[in-house]
């Protein structure tokens, strides 16, 4: 892999940039693997990846429907923290956060991974019991965060409305410096670049349309390009967990959803922070290009057509509009969706199945983004040893049997 | 953004005036205390999922406040048909197969 | 001992308000000198009786014909009324009575003419009743302003009976039926009558709304 | 009138079609310059007529940049409005209609448009191919937020407002039978047919005036000009009751199950300033049927430095010379591939100025409007192309060259023309975004060289140019087809057609050529800059870059050029850019294909979509009858769901100061406890439930039985979903056979009602009941405390209040206050306590004269923070406090309410037995003591049992509940602990952010009164 720096830029100018390597080959896929990762998103790239720079398992194929990186990579608000409450979850998103801080330079690509913190604003009593129980969870878990005033609010994000005459006013927030935000197809890009160098073979506009099982062990995916042979399977299909799972015979304890996301016609610098608010429903963040990226809650039914209902997009601009008021008269330049898998405990699943060599991962929901490295990370490992990571086996599907759940929904809205 | 009949008010109404009620005719079990963990989450928290014709419950709670089915295309959001509880849906996945 | 029992509406504490601004090229209507166009009038207090019943239950229809001398309605989205009863379709078993003056006996009547599974609830404390009259279109908009529901596609409302519908008011649920003077009645939650006026002055403020008793 | 700045103005004279006013000068500024327009001009028509030739600056290059386009199309005239809190970003110029006083400032450039000192980036711009920063800025990893912040700094267009907007917005639900997208010719002719037919019609248009192409056309229709017969069109329109004409009103999304967003602009043209109607308006349309008739798009020509001011589209130069009288320039070349480009030359050469040629890349046209064109002496070079224009901050000259026939490669000599205006028209591409905002896949159509709108989802048709008919006699007959149509399949008419269609002479044309990037002497990669998206400064050399690095996928190439994301969204350059990539892969544009479309057509003010749901009114507000009363006694409130709460009562010392929270809270607890407390607990959700099966239904969603309770009493119970994790408690009173009342928590009402109707109607309809909310109908006021009982019989002397005749967990119909009401003797104090419900309307009443009657024992409103005090003293628990959706009855120590034995698997039973929830370390409720008994516990602080050890650390639980107890004199706590119940006694450590470690003693959850005998006072 010719490495990329200011210099190699510089030469290529020099060339009229007609000599750059190819980020990847696009060969044919070979007749059998040892591993096949179904999904060609942020996290299966990763954890392609990971078990070829990790795990040595080079001999290891992409298989994507579409085009790399095109599913939720290229859909979520890139945003980037890992203040959760249970210790399951936090620790396996702190590992994805520490990734995160030396990515760029770990895949020679630079993802753009911004620290410029994130703030999750509480409105009312409950919520600041809530924001309270879970920074000091975090604090205790070695995960940075701090519990701020609303004062302390205005300076992070000047335009923000702390009045106490509105509706819902800000009664504080929890702050995490070191969240952030990354640009999302870079991610992808990156990790394909990379897993290409060490040999995994990307194999894009190619659908799956089985798994071929014999004795309760798989022998490959058949596809629109025909059978291909693996040794393991790993299925990293997000919105699309459920359809791949039924191929192989298997229901999963997911649901698929839309999930929606806008953003403003770019400006000038104003918002140098990530805001979130679960009372009032929306998060927004300003990219380098000057978009307001600003996402929606999840809307009630089940959908894979990447649309959601409008409504929704109306409540989180109220939302947006009640927190920053400067911002009602700035545009709406260009709305979409996405389809996330979502959990009963809004936790993922990372996790062997009834079927050998056949993985799962997914059930990341609203959250996977931030997840990435982590998520191929330990998915690689779990496949690599046909074994659950340490940090992935609080996620194994068998949680929902035995009702180990780990529900980050947060606690439930106060009563009485 | 949905509009949807309603079979009680036997109107369309808008969306907003509904909420989602999960997949359909998933019955209790008459003896859950029978059964073992793994059917027991089973009933609780698996699900079909499709990507395509879907059994589903809706509520119409600003409105006659009944719950009623909906045949719906998860992938094209159509509603095919809208039903009350106690009556078979017309419209199933293999129908609609057989019928491309 | 004895008490002076002072009765409150939920927006008694409104009458009098009102929204007026000054007319602008992009409102669509011009006001005659009063300057409102819209009225909220809150009805005085009533007794409201939320009834559940099964419509295909010959003695129950027959029975509530016989107790308030008007048929129930059993075809959705209509209300039928006399000069003392209103009827209302709220779903395939549920209706609203809604009847002048105080009727203590009312529910006991009903309870004595009706057999079977049924239930009656007294809501009288629950709810309001709002009358909103106002010139065309500034009516009409209002309600588009306010609602998902489309009212337009209503035919109008005659002499003992007319169209309802539950559905949304801004964001929370109102049951709104038209009367045969071309004015709407909205069926508010008390704890909501509040918002709900707020909304409306707020809506109506480009025709000029007022709140009256 | 005066002429002293429009140098380029016509006068009315030569252009008689124009649609401006001459006569009414209207003064505004740009960059602070003091500049005139007349009325009927859009800004871009005034500067042009101004002779202004840069408007911006590229986003990337900071080259200089003109106006190019007349609408929505337009990428470089961007335009800061206004100043203040009512300043508004990134306005296109084309769309901005002038009005008095208007401010208008271009948003890049520093220190001024003219000379910016970003466009020394210019000068490395080959330094920046695509995704150059995806391949440094890497080293060292610290310096990246610095690198950062000068890459943010440089982006963005213009300037977010700073103040709360002045305005408002609304929205208006609207329903439709026939929503008619678009008021040109088919969209007129559409409007008219579903009009006349009957149905209910509304004909949306994003111009002020409606008309759309023809507003800008020579064409004569029935012998009159275009304008006339639009005239006579909209004003027949206007004689249709059932039909509503909404100009302004573009339609920026096109959502499932025919619903259509549309952005009304109804004060934007009177200036900005806080209107006192709404500013914009959001008509939300669900509509039986749309037509749509929304245009098509001119595609430019991509030539070498065709950025450069003074290239502009042909038909823009056409409109703005027909329609706004505005010549922008003077040695016009015109460069066209196809016929309808001539018209161009025309109304150029009838304004008066020079028509230096008319370039054809096309070698053997035979259109016969090349006659026309030949009569006026005007030059056309056949088989040529511009290949490049000259010029800095205006276009000098054009390099043109002769070209093969495929527009493939040049095969002459380069020869440069002078000019300071160059027309470009590489063919049409229909607007084709709202039908591909419903899934619809756009199709390739290598006839008409565009995209035409693919197989619909939804109920909707196109006509008009928007599906590639461009012939206007055509786009008549199709609009009227396809809206007699719509009409007839929403239930109007037959679908016949009842209008004649109008007669128009109309040239025949001779086919256009397909030409989407006009070839150089030097490979597009080394060629001078050939501009495909003139907003993000991609080039077709950049395209070639992206193929050459391995992105073959459109998505890709989007993505990694960024062509298309501007807030144009590539309506000029996405067809051409698919086009060159197309090449560029070898393959055809078909297999290509476009990109997705997605709302917003043209970007929508957030404000209003938003709507007037925003501040009081962002959410309901929900009040108690004695709200009125609480304000008044200056209560301060807390949200609880949507109710408005009274937290607590604060008073005013005497030294005038008010009361801190601690302060009146502990006086309310001492209140309670000492004399007599009140509480407003109205809020609490109430549900009555009648039926012969209520006894069986009400025990099948509680944990506990109610078979067996009598009428008169009341117990207290426990929901819980089916995975057994509590969701909400209460009472539950029998009112009498078959008849319940159902006490819920204030946050749980809606929930728990659609629960008990979801087993009810779906599961279990052979059970008889019925369930009716009568939250809102009860107004309940709580007396509690020693003296409840003494302050009840002052009012109610119609029952035996006596402890033994009305005993605890007891109810009764009584009078309180003269008024009829109902007494539940039950407490979550832990004192003598009746809870007085009346009808909500006499509930301020009864409020004020309990108040009246306790004064002697200085009764004390008391708010939700005592009350938590007072309940956490008991250690009865608050669901959602104390429990968080993970937690079992046992967890919260309170098995006592789980009846195991019931015949009847209760909901949520079978999940008590998971493994998981047998754990012997599950977390449990237990009661916690701080050593230091001043000392306060964080609510929410993480309890660890060595403090000793390092982070990470083992966290055991946490603290739910903590507060300071005034009546036991130190403060206590409520948490949840791993075996919490098998540890009492234990010490346990709180670290907190602070620094301090507070050490706590694990003792039992009930602190006060633990026999429980305060409740039976005498």
């Amino acid at each position: 892999m010719k490495k990329y720096s200011g210099f190699s830029l510089f030469s290529n100018a020099l060339s009229y940039h007609e000599n750059w390597q190819k980020i990847w080959r696009s060969p044919k896929p070979k007749s059998d693997y040892d591993v096949i990762v179904v999904g060609g998103g942020g996290h299966g790239l990763a954890t392609a990846y990971y078990l070829a720079k990790v795990h040595g398992i080079r001999n290891v194929a992409v298989i994507e429907k579409g085009y790399l990186g095109g599913g939720n990579t290229a859909r979520n608000t890139t945003i980037i923290r890992s203040n959760y409450l249970w210790d399951e979850a936090a620790q396996l998103y702190e590992l994805a956060l520490k990734l995160w801080e030396g990515l760029s330079q770990e895949l020679n690509y630079n993802v753009m991974f911004s620290q410029r913190g994130v703030l999750n604003l509480g409105h009312n009593l409950q919520d600041m019991r809530d924001i309270e129980r879970r920074v000091n969870a975090n604090r205790l878990n070695g995960i940075d965060g701090e519990v701020v005033t609303p004062e302390r609010i205005k300076e992070i994000a000047p335009l923000i409305n702390i009045s106490p005459d509105c509706r819902y006013p800000i009664l504080g927030a929890s702050w995490q410096p070191r969240g952030g935000t990354a640009r999302h197809d870079a991610v992808a890009w990156g990790y394909a670049r990379g897993a290409d160098a060490l040999g995994v073979d990307m194999i894009q506009q190619t659908e799956v349309t089985g798994i071929r099982r014999q004795n309760g062990a798989v022998l490959g995916v058949e596809t629109t390009a025909g059978f291909i042979g693996a040794r393991k399977v790993a299925c990293v299909t997000a919105g699309n967990s459920g359809v791949v799972a039924a191929m192989a015979g298997l229901r999963l304890p997911v649901e698929s959803r839309p999930l929606q996301a806008l953003v403003s016609e770019p400006v000038k610098p104003c918002l140098d922070t990530v805001v979130m608010s679960n009372a009032v429903h929306g998060y927004v963040s300003q990219s380098d290009k000057g978009d307001l990226v600003i996402g929606a809650g999840v809307d009630g039914y089940n959908g894979y057509g990447q649309r959601g209902s409008f409504h929704v997009i109306e409540h989180t601009l109220q939302a947006i509009c009640e927190l920053f008021p400067a911002f009602s008269r700035i545009r709406m330049n260009r709305q979409w969706g996405g389809v996330v898998d979502t959990c009963p405990d809004a936790c993922p699943i990372i996790s062997k199945t009834s079927v050998g060599g056949l993985y799962f991962n997914c059930g990341w929901g609203t959250g996977g983004f931030k997840a990435t490295p982590a998520s191929g990370f330990v998915f690689a490992d779990t496949v690599a040893n046909d074994h659950p990571h340490p940090l992935a086996a609080a996620f194994d599907v068998d949680r929902f049997n035995t009702g180990a759940l780990i529900d980050e929904h947060g606690a439930a809205g106060v009563a009485h | 953004m949905l509009l949807i009949h309603c079979p009680h008010c036997r109107e369309d109404r808008e969306e907003e005036e509904f909420s989602y009620g999960g997949e359909a005719h998933i019955v209790r079990p008459l003896a859950p205390e029978s059964l073992t963990d793994e059917a027991w989450g089973d009933y609780l928290f698996f699900r079909k999922n499709p990507r395509g014709i879907h059994h589903e419950m809706w509520y119409h709670g600003t409105g006659c406040r009944r719950y009623f089915y909906a045949t719906r295309n998860t992938l094209t959001y159509a509603i095919l048909e809208t039903y009350c509880v106690g009556e078979k849906p017309l419209v199933s996945a293999s129908i609609v197969s057989t019928a491309l | 001992m004895s008490h002076k029992i002072a009765l409150e509406t939920p927006l008694m504490h409104a009458y009098g308000q009102f929204s007026h601004q000054q007319y602008r090229a992009n409102s669509e209507v011009t006001r005659g000198e009063l300057g409102f166009c819209v009225v909220i009038k809150e009805l005085p207090l009533c007794s409201q009786l939320n009834i559940r019943g099964d419509a295909a239950c010959q003695n129950f229809t027959s029975g509530i014909q016989q107790v308030l001398g008007i048929e129930l309605p059993t075809e959705p989205g209509c209300w039928h009324f006399s000069a003392e009863h209103s009827l209302y379709w709220l779903g395939p078993d549920e209706w609203l009575l809604v009847s002048q003056g105080p009727s203590p006996d009312l529910e006991a009547k009903l309870r004595a003419a009706l057999s079977g599974h049924i239930s009656l609830v007294d809501v009288a404390g629950g709810q309001s009743i709002l009358n909103l009259r106002g010139a065309a279109p500034a009516l009409a908009i209002l309600l588009k302003k306010s609602s998902v529901y489309d009212f337009g596609g209503w035919s109008d409302a005659v002499d003992g009976r007319g169209r309802c519908a539950q559905t949304t008011f801004a964001k929370a649920s109102a049951v709104v039926a038209n009367r045969p003077d071309g004015s709407f009645d909205l069926v508010v939650r008390r704890s909501l009558a509040d918002y709900i006026g707020r909304w409306i002055l707020d809506a109506g403020r480009e025709f000029g709304c007022r709140i009256e008793g | 009138m005066t002429k002293t700045s429009q140098i380029n103005r016509l006068s009315a004279h030569v252009c008689a079609s124009a649609r401006t006013d001459t006569s009414v000068i209207i003064n505004f500024t740009y960059n602070g310059r003091a500049l005139q327009g007349v009325a009927g001009d859009t800004l871009a028509s005034a500067l042009l007529a101004n002779g202004v030739n840069v408007v911006g600056r590229s986003f990337k290059y900071g080259r200089p940049r003109g106006i190019v386009g007349h609408g929505a199309e337009e990428p470089n005239a961007i335009m800061q409005i206004g100043s203040g809190a009512a300043t508004v970003p990134n306005l296109k110029a084309t769309q901005v209609e002038l009005y008095e006083g208007l401010e208008s400032a271009s948003v890049n450039g520093w220190p001024s448009v003219d000379f910016d000192l970003m466009s020394i980036a210019g000068w490395f711009s080959r330094l920046m191919p695509p995704g150059f920063y995806y391949k440094t800025f890497m080293y060292p990893a610290k310096l990246w937020m610095t690198y950062e912040h000068f890459i943010r700094k440089a982006a963005g267009l213009g300037r977010s407002p700073v103040e709360e907007d002045p305005d408002c917005y609304d929205k208006l639900n609207q329903h439709a039978d026939v929503l008619v997208i678009g008021a040109g010719p088919a969209g007129l002719m559409a409007a008219l047919e579903a009009a006349y037919a009957g149905a209910r019609v509304i004909i949306v248009d994003e111009q002020a005036e409606f008309g759309g192409s023809l507003l800008a056309s020579t064409q004569r229709i029935d012998g009159q000009t275009a304008a006339a017969w639009v005239d006579d069109t909209v004003a027949q329109l206007r004689t249709f009751s059932n039909l509503q004409m909404l100009p302004r009103s573009t339609a920026f999304g096109y959502y499932d199950h025919n619903f259509v967003g549309i952005l009304e602009r109804r004060s934007d043209h009177l200036g900005l300033c806080a209107s006192a109607g709404s500013r914009q308006r959001m008509h939300r349309v669900r509509a039986k049927r749309v037509v749509l008739a929304t245009g098509a798009f001119e595609r430019p020509l991509v030539f070498s430095h065709n950025d450069i001011p003074g290239v502009m589209q042909a038909s823009s130069v056409s409109t703005y010379v027909n329609r706004y009288g505005v010549a922008p320039g003077n040695q016009m070349l015109l460069f066209t591939c196809n016929d309808s480009a001539y018209q161009t030359a025309l109304d150029w050469h009838r304004s008066g100025r020079t028509v230096v040629a008319i370039v054809d890349s096309r070698s053997t046209p035979n259109g016969e409007i090349m006659a026309a064109v030949a009569e006026q002496g005007i030059e056309v070079m056949l088989g040529h192309a511009v290949i490049e224009a000259r010029g800095s901050k205006r276009v000098k000259s054009a390099l043109v060259a002769p070209i093969n026939a495929q527009g493939s490669r040049l095969v002459g000599a380069v020869t440069r023309i002078a000019c300071d205006l160059i027309a470009c028209s590489g063919g049409w591409s229909p607007a084709i975004h709202l039908s591909s905002h419903t899934g619809a896949k756009p199709q390739w159509d290598a006839a008409i060289v565009g995209f035409r709108p693919g197989s619909s989802l939804q109920q909707e048709r196109s006509a008009g140019s928007c599906r590639g008919t461009y012939r206007l006699s055509d786009c008549l007959t199709e609009g009227a087809d396809v809206g007699a149509q719509a009409a007839q399949l929403a239930g109007f008419g037959d679908a016949k057609r009842l209008f004649a269609l109008p007669h128009i002479e109309e040239y025949g044309e001779h086919p256009q050529q397909a030409l989407f990037l006009v070839p150089h002497t030097k490979r597009s990669s080394r060629a001078p800059s050939q501009f495909v998206d003139m907003q993000l400064d991609v080039t077709a050399g950049s395209i070639a870059i992206a193929v050459a690095e391995g992105f073959d996928s459109i998505e890709h190439v989007k993505r990694y050029t960024a062509l298309g994301f501007g807030t144009d969204q590539g309506k000029l350059g996405n067809i051409n850019g698919m086009a060159i990539l197309a090449a560029a892969l070898d393959q055809d544009i078909a297999n290509v294909g476009t990109t997705i479309f997605r709302p917003a057509y043209t970007p929508t003010t957030f404000g209003a979509i938003a709507g007037r749901d925003i501040g009081g009114l962002f959410d309901p507000e929900r009040h108690t009858a004695a709200h009125h009363w609480h304000v008044r006694q200056g209560a301060v409130f807390e949200d609880v769901g949507q109710w408005k709460r009274p937290w607590y009562f604060p008073r005013s010392t005497a030294s005038g100061s008010v009361e801190t929270i601690r302060a009146a809270v502990d006086r309310e607890c001492l209140a309670v406890r000492n004399s007599v407390g009140i509480l407003d607990a109205s809020t609490l959700g109430k549900i009555d439930i009648q039926g012969p099966d209520a006894a069986e239904f009400v025990t099948r969603m509680y944990t506990n039985s109610y078979l067996k309770l009598a009428a008169g009493k009341c117990r207290y119970g426990v929901m819980l979903k089916e995975d057994g994790m509590i969701f909400d408690d209460g009472v539950c009173a029998c009112l009498g056979d078959n008849h319940y009342l159902m006490f819920t928590t204030t946050g749980g009402a809606a929930g728990v009602l659609a629960w008990l109707e979801l087993w009810q109607q779906t599961e279990w309809p052979e059970l008889q009941v019925y369930f009716t909310s009568v939250t809102d109908h009860w107004s309940t006021a709580t007396i509690s405390g020693p003296n409840a009982r003494r302050v009840l019989a002052k009012v109610c002397d119609d029952i035996d209040l006596d402890k033994n005749a009305f005993g605890f967990m007891d109810w009764r119909d009584c009078t309180v206050a003269g008024v009829g009401a109902r007494v539940f003797r039950i407490s979550f104090t832990g004192e003598l306590s009746y809870e007085i419900n009346v009808p909500a309307h006499y509930g301020r009443h009864v409020w004020e004269t309990l108040m009246a009657a306790g004064e002697e024992f200085d009764i004390t409103p008391y708010g939700t923070e005592s009350m938590h005090v007072l309940r956490a003293e008991k250690g009865f628990i608050i669901v959602g406090q104390d429990t968080d959706g993970s937690m079992t009855p046992a967890d919260m120590n309170m098995d006592w309410v789980v009846g195991r034995n019931k015949v009847f698997s209760f909901i949520g039973k079978r999940s008590l037995y998971r493994s998981d929830a047998l754990r012997a370390d599950r977390k449990q409720l237990v009661g916690l003591k701080t050593l230091r008994r001043s000392e306060i516990l964080p609510e929410g602080a993480q309890i660890v049992f060595d403090p000793q050890q390092s982070i990470p650390m083992s966290m055991q639980g946490h603290v739910t509940s903590s507060y300071y107890s005034a009546n036991l004199g130190h403060s206590i706590a409520l948490a949840v602990i791993k075996g919490g119940l098998s540890r009492m006694g234990q010490v346990v450590h709180c670290p907190l952010a602070d620094g301090r470690t507070l050490a706590a003693e694990i003792v039992s959850s009930v602190f006060y009164d633990p026999k429980g005998v305060r409740q039976h006072v005498a």
